[in-house]
């Protein structure tokens, strides 16, 4: 077991090391100057020359590229070219955003999803069944940004329940974060809502096939066991792959979805970074969340280890 | 009063659009304390009348069972769901077909069976457990106290299939329906496992149903049979009198078509043509007369009741004393019996083959599987060399080196002279047109998306030779099928048929050698007796060499010159067969043969006088 | 060959019957078939989509505007129809890229395995822990917006995930006994390939590139909304839909409207993979062994 | 004006009562530092700046001078000499005396510093320290910008001790009405009142009134208009003029003009063909429909004029007028065959959708337009390498001075000078203009430029949307500078 998490932990750096050069060519690509964001439109040409001087970007690539990676390696991400703060620092300070909204999501996934998941697959092809897949499909054919321009038209302009936007830490106000919370979680948790239902549904009627089903019905036990002990839990194995696997998919979720709620999370400040060509920020934000979504794949197999007796490491 | 009697079962599957009648006026009973086997083909609706007796088939409007069920003096087909729940486990409880799927693999035997018992009576977990390892000890399961917290994969097959029964056993159940319980397995556990059964029948006084396909362990275990065939009944009575004096020419058929281990070697079997009908698609008359030698236009248009012949004896069939065609035994090929003469087509030469486990996703070596552990055999032209051994004992292992498909890890494999591992340009391509397989399973040998003169076409076209539509005929009616087979996929075709194809497939490069990997395991008696006709004739024909693997001793009976006895890796005993049957040395040898279903020594006395002459 | 296209028409008859039968195809192929036409014919309803009028800027459903008018007075019938041969590139200019590019790297890296696949795997893995929108993101916002490089964006972005399926599939494949079969006659690897695996995925390809479909159109709509996308005057539901939602209270329409489409469209791939599925699913018995 | 006088009597006779409070700004963009000497040379961020940082004199809304940290100034064409207000002391406790005014001064000028308000005191030539209260500026050229420049950021006064403590620009200690509390990025940035601000109001009460100010970043502007609505705020800087007429009828909010304006330009670039050709320029000019542009992006909230000037501006003139529309004629100016151009134009509401009718009307008047929305840095990058045919820009006026707005993008050595100008007449008459104090040789002078700019047609100017002040109707008091940039020391909400 431990032989193989540092197997698996090893095995990230090859795929790191991928995703560090395509990210620093990716963004190196961009165009535009970055000194013009930090010096204004109007500061003259040898201002911005020294500025580029002094952010080490006139400089070859590979130095550029071994510089950033040598102080990635010593757990220095760098500093913003445009705050001139700590990648680390402003990394921490997001963090919380984000993770908030994603843990919200992934808990009304599991509270609603796998339930609701389970009664359309015991309610097969009936009403209950067909208005759950539906509202399952609906979720999923929704973009982001248009459940989320709905949401706020509805709760936040018309009923006036939620406030249209800002962000509390948790820390600091408990209650003020989750009321401010509770629309983006809804617009980045519909989707893994979705999915998790659908493929809880899917396995799960898969599972109620199987001949183990028949051999649990045979021995007279109760449907409801059957259902809820020995088929869910087999059902659940693809559920989690699907569920991490959406972990990935929240990031992009989120990074509309704090863009239109202007929530101090990842997203935007991946996307901020991106249009202000902020890069060492860019980079550090995004090299943290591949490493925080490869971190969630090691941790699935992990899981599935623990659901499913067979594995073993 | 008999314990369990079923009349008039029908069963039919999408009664509302393309009825499916799976089952149809079925009679049955069992007494307590008393074995009925159920035997017939694939499909022929034997799991599904067991299905029914637990109210386990498909719920309507998927399917429609009428007729009725009664258990002791329970009606059955009148409960709901909670009485259904009451009965199953608790009266009636069944053994599934295949081990490796009946139980969860997610929750230990302990669990299951627990939930078993808890699901019939009030009792605590402590309790529970207690009679959950009871019944594994029932079942004789070696060390039961550790198996409760065990999971089934961490069983061995035969293992799994006493986990199965002892679930099956937990809440004493009256009536036991075991469905194949040994087709899964090796013969030695195929034997144990139908033994423990038997004394479990006797000892707890249950009604036991045993469903098989094998006439050689309903001959050993029965003591009444069902013969099924498309959906019904078609003779019922005493195993004795069924198995000596059947009446039915599909019965008979049966029996002619079985390889049995006390025949002569080599015999050729009468093998059944044709194949089961389609029960979507319904037909006048007796469902088997399209294939029956002794068919009259009557059994065309009429379909015969089922009427009593003997005591207790009853046969569905227009005229049950007709004679059945044709000397019921033949040799082969008596000529190529005897030593092997000539230089050898293949050799294996203290050939190796370990595979390396790997683990993780570097995939690294852990450790190595020893399958191939220093064979030597030689296979000589025209001479089937048979290779029998119990499962994992690195049977295909081996043939894999001869096909290039694993390079040995020592040793040398040779065909004609020339080394496997290394061939030339020119000695490759004589390898891959003359040394050819026929696979096990004739469902995934083919692909399934070309048609049939395209699969047949391919080795040809890679070899440039004749490839027109003439020499796919010609090819196509060697193995017993017509120029109409040739534009159609695999999937129009059953079983038996798909594995002439295959067979079609391997002959057309002209090989001298065919690899045949279990190539009639997976088949009915009644289409197996045709494939190994059709490689015998094809054999004395081309002069071919076979390299024949199967675990049926009684197969190889019928086909084999020569035998080896593979065992971990190694070769134990190897010779020709007559040898090897008459006076087998090594004792796992010995041990095989014993253990094989049907073998006359086996026969408790009174049952089965019939078929052991 | 003329006996070849008979038969691939006659083994996947089954399956497009089924497919015809099946409720959600029902549903999901006129919509389809419908974005489709829009796409095809708009270019021969002239330009009236880009006709700005400053007199009528922000009415409502009217009939001489079915849809109403956008914020700078045009049609948003119009544009819609427009709109949707952006959507119907996204769904099979890209998503047609990338299958063919993920399922050659697929193909490779499962049928030879080795340091191939260990480094195409990596690579992979590596491509897809990036959150989709940010990668799409970065290539666009690297090559510039607009169009062409939105699709090649999106292509990039599922490329991996083709070539993962494409090779979990072939790994499982290649084991099948045909393939042996083929390979112990001599079938060249290129036509083993060819003829005996890639057949085979058709089912799962058609699935998937369905679903992928329908991200890619996400995707696309949510690149568009963050102004990356599609560039003006080319009307693009997803831009569409962000211009909408600035005027959410002016004219409800002009977002709802778009947003519909958008929605629908992803919908009926979501049905239509769902509803292929099972009806290779039902075809399968022929590929899985049994009795 | 009228807003103003309205505070004025508002602080007078509420005096203590509306003190207190927090007030919360909706704002939509946030300084990437908050250093003056080095925040971006003309912006917004001023709005924030004047929290916490005060200069040595003040530029009233009216143009006219008044004291600040310095009691008063001498001024005769070489030297300036500032006489400091005592008993000053920054927010950190350091006192406020001439050696930290020169220190901050000398800080901008240094070149070392990159300070981009170094152009701003180029014509300083040394700052000395006469006594503890006597700063002495000598230049090396006389520079009527000079006093208006050190009224707001070049003349900000920093802390020393905390400047030289490093990280300044997310540290600010200034001697300003608040105290620098917290800043959490994207978040907000908070002032806590000082409580020893020198500034008093005219009724002699203490400044600043409010407790607390806190400025919110939110950048859409949908959800900033619901936070307005809903009260999530109080006060934001700007909002899209479509949203006016929504806020119009709401009783809680109040909106004033004040007369700021954005105005929307496009640039052509007259390094090369086809607007190298006057012709051209001119056929662009009648392309555009104007109104129509303020109709579909200013919601009708928006004024027509010839340039950067405002009708309130002293150097406005209304005879100044653009060709007429005729999008006809434009297309027979041009020959039949459509002309290729390249529109470049940022990606920011309403930006892109003025490029795409612009578009659209250019198309009309035979023009094929290839319209490309970019990044700001993206679009400014292109335009500075000369890479474009025309660019869709706006500005924020009016600015401190019209040489601000008008020099560095018409001077052939402007920093701005998006069109690649070299008019000899342009230069000839804005350094006339710049040179003088006089305001009727400039007026003439900045006319005779914007007559010129709009004649040969360098640039079509489009509509000017207004940008009223938008409040809680309970808030009072807000001051603004020349520009229109907020001073909340006297601001006051009601309770
Ligand atoms: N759920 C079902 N739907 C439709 N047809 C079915 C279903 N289950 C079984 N059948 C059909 O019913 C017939 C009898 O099947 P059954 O499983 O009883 O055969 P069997 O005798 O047990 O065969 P085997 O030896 O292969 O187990 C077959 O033709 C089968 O295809
Ligand atoms: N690719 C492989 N990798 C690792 N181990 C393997 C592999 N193939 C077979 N083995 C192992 O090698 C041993 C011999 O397997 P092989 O398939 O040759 O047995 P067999 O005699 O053909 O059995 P069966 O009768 O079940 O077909 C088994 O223990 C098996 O688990
Ligand atoms: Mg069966
Ligand atoms: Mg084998």
């Amino acid at each position: 077991m431990i032989g193989y998490l540092v197997r698996r932990l090893a095995q990230l750096i090859p795929v790191l090391f991928v995703v560090s050069v395509v990210l620093f060519l990716l963004l190196r690509l961009l165009p535009g100057d970055p000194t013009t964001e930090i010096l204004g439109q109007e500061a003259s040409a040898a201002d911005r020359a020294a500025l580029r001087a002094d952010l080490g970007l006139d400089t070859p690539l590979w130095r550029q590229f071994l510089d950033w990676i040598g102080g990635v390696l010593t757990g220095d991400l760098g500093r913003s070219w445009l705050t001139d703060e700590p990648v680390a620092g402003v990394i921490v300070d997001r963090l919380p955003a984000t993770v908030e909204l994603g843990l919200i999501a992934l808990l009304l996934a599991v509270l609603i999803g796998i339930p609701a998941g389970v009664l359309a697959a015991v309610r097969r092809r009936t009403a209950t069944d067909s208005a759950l897949t539906g509202l399952g499909v609906l979720a999923l054919s929704t973009p982001h940004f248009y459940l989320a321009a709905l949401l706020i038209l509805v709760f936040a302009i018309w009923l006036r329940v939620v406030p249209p936007s800002g962000y509390v830490p948790f820390t600091e106000d408990p209650a003020g974060n989750l009321v401010r919370m509770v629309l983006p979680a809804i617009t980045v948790g519909s989707t893994v809502v979705a999915v998790v239902l659908r493929q809880t549904r899917g396995s799960l009627l898969a599972a109620l096939g199987e001949d183990y089903i028949r051999t649990a019905e045979a021995t007279g036990l109760r449907r409801r066991r059957i259902v809820t002990v020995y088929a869910l839990r087999n059902a659940l194995v693809p559920v989690v792959t699907v569920t991490a696997l959406q972990i990935g998919a929240l990031m992009s979720a989120t990074v509309v979805t704090e863009t239109i709620f202007t929530l101090p999370g990842m997203g935007t400040l991946i996307v901020n970074g991106i249009f202000s060509r902020d890069l060492p920020v860019v980079q550090g934000a995004v090299l943290v969340v591949v490493t925080f979504v490869l971190l969630v794949n090691l941790v699935t197999d992990l899981v599935y280890a623990w659901l499913d007796p067979r594995i073993t490491y | 009063m008999p314990l369990l009697s079923v009349e008039h079962l029908t069963v039919t599957f999408n009664p509302d659009s393309r009825p499916v009648p799976a089952v149809t006026g079925v009679d049955l009973h069992v007494d307590a304390g008393e074995t009925l086997a159920v035997v017939g083909e694939s499909g022929s609706g034997k799991t599904v009348t067991a299905l029914s007796v637990l109210g386990l088939t498909p719920r309507p409007p998927a399917c429609r069972t009428t007729g009725t069920i009664r258990l002791g003096d329970t009606d059955l087909t009148s409960l709901d769901a909670r009485g259904w729940r009451s009965v199953r486990g608790r009266r009636v409880a069944m053994v599934f077909q295949d081990p490796s799927t009946a139980l969860n693999p997610l929750l230990t035997l302990g669990t299951q069976i627990a939930d078993a018992i808890r699901a019939h009576e009030p009792v605590g977990r402590a309790a529970a457990r207690e009679r959950a390892l009871a019944a594994l000890e029932l079942a004789r399961l070696p060390q039961p106290g550790t198996r409760l917290e065990q999971y089934p994969h961490q069983l061995s097959g035969g293992m799994r299939q006493r986990a199965a029964i002892a679930l099956a056993l937990a809440a004493g159940p009256q009536l036991l329906i075991a469905d194949e319980p040994t087709t899964a397995l090796d013969v030695a556990v195929q034997a144990e496992i139908l033994d423990m059964l038997d004394t479990l029948r006797r000892d707890l006084g249950m009604g036991l149903i045993l469903i098989t396909h094998d006439l050689g362990t309903v001959a050993t275990h029965a003591d009444r049979v069902a013969v099924m065939y498309a959906g019904r009944v078609v003779e019922t009575g005493p195993t004795g009198q069924v198995l000596g004096d059947p009446r039915m020419p599909y019965t008979r058929a049966l029996l002619a078509a079985t390889p049995r281990l006390d025949a002569p070697a080599r015999q050729r079997l009468v093998a059944i043509g044709g194949h089961p009908p389609d029960l979507a698609v319904a037909a006048p008359g007796c469902a088997f007369a399209p294939r029956c030698p002794v068919a009259l236009d009557v059994c065309r248009d009429e379909r015969p009741a089922l009427r009593p012949h003997a005591p207790d004896q009853l046969a569905a069939c227009h005229h049950p004393e007709a004679p059945l065609p044709g000397p019921v035994a033949a040799e082969h090929d008596p000529t190529s019996a005897g030593e092997p003469t000539g230089e050898p087509v293949a050799e294996f030469d203290e050939v190796v083959l370990h595979y390396p486990v790997r683990r993780g996703l570097l995939r690294r070596v852990v450790d190595r599987v020893r399958a191939v552990d220093g064979v030597s055999l030689r296979l000589w032209p025209g001479r089937t060399l048979a290779l029998v051994g119990e499962s994992g004992s690195g049977k295909t292992s081996l043939t894999r080196t001869l096909l290039r498909l694993e390079r040995p890890t020592g040793g040398t494999v040779s065909y004609s002279g020339i080394d496997v591992t290394r061939p030339d340009r020119e000695q490759l391509r004589r390898l891959q047109r003359e040394v050819q397989v026929v696979f096990q399973n004739p469902y995934a040998s083919l692909d399934p998306r070309m048609t049939v003169a395209q699969i047949l076409a391919e080795p040809l076209r890679v070899h440039r030779l004749d490839a027109s539509r003439t020499e796919l005929v010609r090819l196509l009616e060697q193995v017993g099928l017509d120029a109409a087979a040739l534009d159609r996929h695999p999937a129009a075709f059953s079983g038996g048929q798909r594995q002439r194809i295959a067979i079609a497939r391997a002959l057309g490069p002209r090989p001298r050698l065919i690899v045949c990997d279990e190539a009639v395991s997976a088949l009915d008696v009644s289409i197996q007796a045709q494939v190994l006709n059709l490689l015998a004739d094809l054999q004395r024909e081309h002069d071919l060499s076979y390299l024949f693997i199967t675990h049926d001793l009684a197969v190889v009976r019928s086909v084999a010159h020569d035998i080896a006895v593979m065992r971990h890796g190694r070769i134990v005993e190897h010779g020709p067969a007559e040898r090897i049957y008459g006076s087998p040395t090594h004792e796992y040898t010995r041990l095989l043969l014993e253990m094989a279903p049907g073998h006359p020594t086996q026969a408790p006395s009174g049952r089965t006088a019939a078929w052991s002459r | 060959m003329a006996t070849e296209t008979t038969t691939t028409r006659d083994a996947r008859r089954p399956v497009l019957t089924r497919l015809l039968r099946d409720r959600r195809a029902r549903f999901a192929l006129p919509v389809l078939a419908t974005v489709a036409v829009a796409a095809v014919a708009s270019p021969l309803l002239g330009d009236r989509s880009a006709a700005t009028d400053t007199d009528r800027l922000l009415t409502g459903p009217s009939a001489r505007h079915l849809l109403g008018t956008d914020e700078l007075g045009r049609d948003v019938l119009a544009r819609i129809v427009d709109g949707a041969a952006v959507t119907l590139a996204v769904a099979t200019v890209a998503v047609g890229l990338a299958l063919v590019l993920g399922t050659l790297l697929g193909l490779v890296a499962g049928y030879r395995g080795g340091w191939i696949d260990a480094l195409l795997m990596r690579t992979v893995d590596g491509l897809l822990a990036f959150p989709l929108l940010v990668l799409a993101l970065t290539v666009v916002a690297a090559l510039g917006p607009g169009l062409r490089n939105a699709l090649i964006a999106i292509a990039v972005v599922a490329t991996p995930r083709f070539a993962r399926v494409v090779r979990g599939e072939v790994l499982s494949l290649r084991t099948r006994e045909w393939v042996s079969a083929a390979h112990i006659v001599g079938v060249p690897t290129p036509a083993l390939l060819r003829r005996h695996l890639l057949p085979h995925l058709a089912g799962t390809l058609g699935v998937f590139a369905a679903l992928q479909a329908s991200t890619a159109i996400i995707a696309e709509a949510s690149l568009s909304f963050l102004g990356l996308g599609v560039q003006p005057p080319q009307p693009s539901w997803g831009a569409m839909v962000a211009a909408g939602t600035d005027h959410l209270d002016a004219s409800w329409s002009l977002s709802v409207f778009p947003g519909l489409a958008i929605l629908l469209t992803i919908a009926a791939f979501n049905l239509l993979a769902d509803a292929l599925r099972d009806a290779f699913d039902a075809h399968r018995p022929d590929l899985t062994p049994g009795r | 004006a009228v807003s103003l006088a309205a505070c004025g009597s508002d602080s007078g006779t509420a005096g203590g009562k509306g003190r207190g409070g927090t007030l919360t700004v909706g704002f939509d963009n946030e300084p990437t530092t908050l250093d003056p000497a080095l925040s971006s040379a003309i912006s917004s961020d001023r709005n924030v700046l004047n929290l916490f940082y005060d200069t040595l004199l003040r530029q009233d809304r009216d143009g006219s001078f008044v004291p600040a940290l310095a009691d008063r100034w001498t001024e005769d064409g070489r030297t300036v000499t500032f006489t400091l207000r005592e008993g000053v002391t920054f927010h950190d406790g350091t006192p406020f005396d001439a050696e930290a005014a020169a220190f901050n001064l000398r800080r901008v000028i240094d070149p070392a510093t990159r300070s981009t308000k170094a152009a701003a005191l180029k014509n300083v030539g040394s700052v000395d320290v006469v006594d503890a209260r006597t700063l002495r500026l000598t230049l090396k050229a006389s520079d009527p910008l000079l006093l208006i420049h050190l009224a707001h950021e070049p003349g900000m006064m920093a802390s020393p001790t905390a400047v030289k403590a490093g990280d300044y620009g997310r540290k600010p200690v200034g001697t300003g009405p608040f105290v620098f509390d917290a800043w959490r990025s994207k978040v907000q940035l908070t002032g806590k009142r000082n409580p020893t601000y020198w500034r008093r109001a005219t009724d002699g009460s203490a400044l600043p009134r409010l407790e607390q100010v806190v400025f919110r970043f939110v950048t859409d502007t949908k959800v900033l208009r619901a936070e307005v609505t809903t009260g999530g705020v109080q006060l934001v800087r700007t909002l899209p003029p479509e949203e006016f007429n929504q806020l119009a009828g709401d009783k809680q909010i109040t909106m004033t003009d004040t007369g700021v304006r954005r105005s929307y330009y496009v640039a052509l670039n007259v390094t090369r063909a086809p607007f190298n050709d006057p012709k051209v320029r001119a056929a662009f000019a009648m392309a555009i429909d104007r109104e129509g542009v303020g109709k579909a992006a200013a919601g009708g909230q928006y004024d027509l004029a010839p340039s950067f000037a405002t009708a309130k501006d002293w150097f406005y003139d209304p005879s100044i007028t653009p060709p007429a529309l005729d999008p006809a004629g434009a297309k027979t100016a041009l020959g039949g065959t459509p002309v290729p151009i390249t529109v470049v134009a940022r990606r920011r509401a309403p930006d892109p959708t003025i490029a795409e009718l612009l578009q659209s009307q250019l198309t009309a008047a035979g023009f094929a337009p290839k319209v490309e929305v970019l990044e700001a840095q993206t679009q400014l990058d292109r335009m500075r390498k000369q890479d474009f045919d025309a660019a869709l820009l706006v500005i924020d006026i009016p600015r401190l001075d019209p040489s601000l707005s008008f020099d560095p993008y018409f001077s052939s050595r402007g920093s701005n000078n998006w069109s690649g100008l070299a008019d000899s007449t342009l230069d000839r008459l804005l350094d006339t203009a710049a040179a003088s104090e006089d305001r009727a040789v400039r007026k003439q002078a900045y006319v005779e430029v914007q007559k010129r700019i709009v004649d040969e047609n360098y640039w079509v100017f489009l509509h000017q949307p207004k940008s009223p002040l938008i409040h809680s109707a309970k808030l009072s008091g807000i001051v603004l500078d020349v520009d229109g940039q907020w001073r909340l020391d006297e601001a006051a909400l009601a309770s």
